[in-house]
């Protein structure tokens, strides 16, 4: 398999989703998915998403955004360890270490079924090593079938026709699922949200833009918006004493600013 | 059994017309005859009926045939040693197998390179790493929505799902109660193409997934 | 033929792996192999081409073949007498048979009877749903091959176009020369049946289906 070459070359075809990335990372590092290193694959996820991006012409927003609630959650639990060790105090810590679980359980279970699917492969390449006898009926028993009864007029058989012929509307899916997948969050949008936010009041404290957050992952959305509105040098922040609360201030003036300004920049990052 | 020695000689008088299928030997060839026209595994009861036999003597005759198919050198212990040549001693270029609950005969997986020149049909590509993962989720979790089998891979299946269904390894059956969607269960050409008699002889999944007992449970608590 | 008597234990060390055709054992279960699974007759020139042997040894091995399947009591004169078994003795419930120049494996006559009666049963005279929709997909997009009716339809259609040919509502014509498969098109017994004279004379879809071109477009594009 490609995960144990070196280099660990990217294409978009080795990997079949996210999951399928994070244990290749894992599996380069030579770790136990109990005790990843999350930093490290973190950074890597991070890093090949992005290679991904830039290479990938097939990449479609769907497949993306899958891998970004992975890299999110990541992120997450990356940041969760460079607060203080230990000490669970909180809600937000707590929904953490379920975040982790979480991810970590999905991912055992993503492995096993991507292993069975490798036995499944493997037997259904034997058993195509036979062709089973399927031939023709011969012509004297084929004469003995009942005489066939139809009834359909050319225009009964013309709206058969049609209703086969209509493509089939992809068919919603079904079930919500924001509580494992996390709904679709759109950095642009929280971006959007942060600014607008920020031009009315400003300096902000990080907690005060997210203490309307619905979920750990729009969380994440905006501490993500926030860097990259730093990096166009809309906000800079400042914080009198580490782990003392982060303040945002908004320092792109008066022009007019709009989040479709980094777009382009977002979605080639994410 | 103890009648087959006598097959050899009841084939040949058998061979002027239709003889009643009381005599072993001439069952046995009017059900090979009848595998010859099958397009689809078929039961033992379903030969059984059409030919007029109990499910217990059709199920003995297929033995029987297979055995002969797959060949042997020594005479099998219940054979008359009188026999004057038995049935084959040299496995046939075809075998006959049980699948999916029914019996077919199938070309000699020795000779696939061969026959594959001949047989366009049937050869299908490869499935894609993708593909099979969803084909195997669907396996394992059936009947299953595709909305979970997404969760579990961590990627949108549709587009997947559409291929297996195309392909016939997998189809609708039915619609969930609670949440409406559709579920979806694997073939009968599944098992066919897994060469097993159903879903319960395939590998088992728990020892792949270490310590991880409790699980399973906790996704369908979750109602997925 | 000298080496009838090897054929056994050839066949027998064979079966772990491929084994050179050079031994007549393997080459005549390879021969019967390919016999047992096509289904179109195949001339002895096609089966010497694919099993890369001369004409003459085809030749040959087709007529042990059938002269096996026919059945002996006495060992053919030409085998060697040490031969524990020969290859079955009494008549199968199968022949080849050489018509027009070309060899298949089908049914013995003897056995018609049964075999007519086990075909019949369960047979209707009417097309399921899924024959009807199949049947209509390929009418109105002749000549089509089953993979795009498959993505049309969502499900796998080779069982339901089987029927249908052996219905002689739709027959082969052709392959397609990109990707080799084979294109199917209405019979003339379908216009019959139809009561239209031809297929020009299928009422026009209804005008507010998306065109049949982009939906062409749209089912490439899912790379079937």
């Amino acid at each position: 398999m490609a995960e144990s070459k070196p280099g660990f070359e990217v294409r978009l075809a080795n990997f079949t989703g996210p999951f399928d990335l994070l244990l290749g990372l894992i599996a380069k590092h030579q770790m136990d998915i109990t005790e990843v290193a999350i930093a490290t694959v973190t950074d890597e996820f991070i890093k090949y998403i992005r290679k991904l991006q830039e290479l990938g012409g097939e990449w479609t927003l769907d497949e993306a955004s899958e891998f970004l609630v992975i890299a999110a959650t990541l992120l997450d639990l990356k940041a969760a360890r460079l607060l203080p060790a230990g000490e669970v105090e909180n809600d937000e810590d707590i929904a953490l270490l379920e975040a982790r679980d979480l991810l970590f359980a999905r991912l055992l279970q993503y492995k096993a079924f991507k292993h069975v699917a490798g036995l499944l492969g493997e037997t259904l390449h034997q058993e195509a090593q036979r062709f089973p006898r399927q031939v023709a009926l011969e012509e004297h028993f084929a004469a003995m079938l009942p005489e066939l009864v139809w009834k359909h007029t050319p225009e009964q058989f013309a709206a058969l026709a049609g209703a086969a012929l209509q493509p089939k509307a992809p068919r919603p899916t079904e079930v919500g699922l924001n509580h494992l997948h996390g709904g679709n969050v759109s950095v642009k949008e929280q971006a959007e949200i942060v600014g607008l936010r920020l031009q009315r009041e400003s300096p902000l404290t990080f907690r005060a833009i997210i203490s309307d957050a619905e979920s750990t992952l729009v969380v994440v959305a905006r501490f993500l918006a926030l860097l990259e509105l730093f990096r166009e040098k809309a906000v800079s922040f400042d914080q009198l004493t580490p782990l003392a609360d982060l303040a945002v201030h908004w320092t792109a003036g008066r022009r007019v600013w709009s989040a479709e300004n980094l777009s382009d920049e977002f979605e080639e990052q994410l | 059994m103890q009648d087959a020695a006598g097959d050899g000689r009841a084939g040949e008088t058998a061979s002027g017309g239709p003889d009643p299928l009381s005599h072993p030997g001439t069952a046995k060839a009017a059900l090979e005859a009848v595998l010859m026209v099958i397009d689809e595994p078929a039961t033992e009861e379903e030969l059984a009926a059409g030919l007029d036999l109990t499910v217990e003597t059709v199920g003995s005759l297929l033995a029987e045939l297979q055995r002969e198919y797959n060949g042997y050198t020594v005479k099998a212990p219940d054979m008359d040693q009188a026999s004057p040549a038995g049935f084959g001693s040299s496995p046939r270029g075809f075998e006959l197998r049980n699948i999916a609950g029914g019996w077919r005969i199938y070309s000699r997986a020795d000779y696939a390179d061969i026959v594959g020149k001949y047989v366009l049909e049937g050869q299908t590509a490869r499935l894609t790493q993708a593909a099979l993962e969803t084909l195997a989720v669907i396996a394992y979790r059936q009947p299953v929505s595709r909305a979970r089998v997404s969760a579990i891979r961590g990627v949108n299946v549709d587009s997947v799902v559409r291929t297996l269904a195309q392909r016939g390894l997998i189809e609708d059956s039915g619609t969930d109660p609670e949440s409406g969607a559709i579920l979806y269960r694997t073939t009968s050409y599944f098992l066919e193409r897994m060469g097993i008699g159903s879903v319960a002889e395939l590998p088992q999944l728990s020892p792949h997934l270490p310590g991880l007992d409790g699980i399973a449970e906790f996704y369908d608590a979750e109602g997925l």
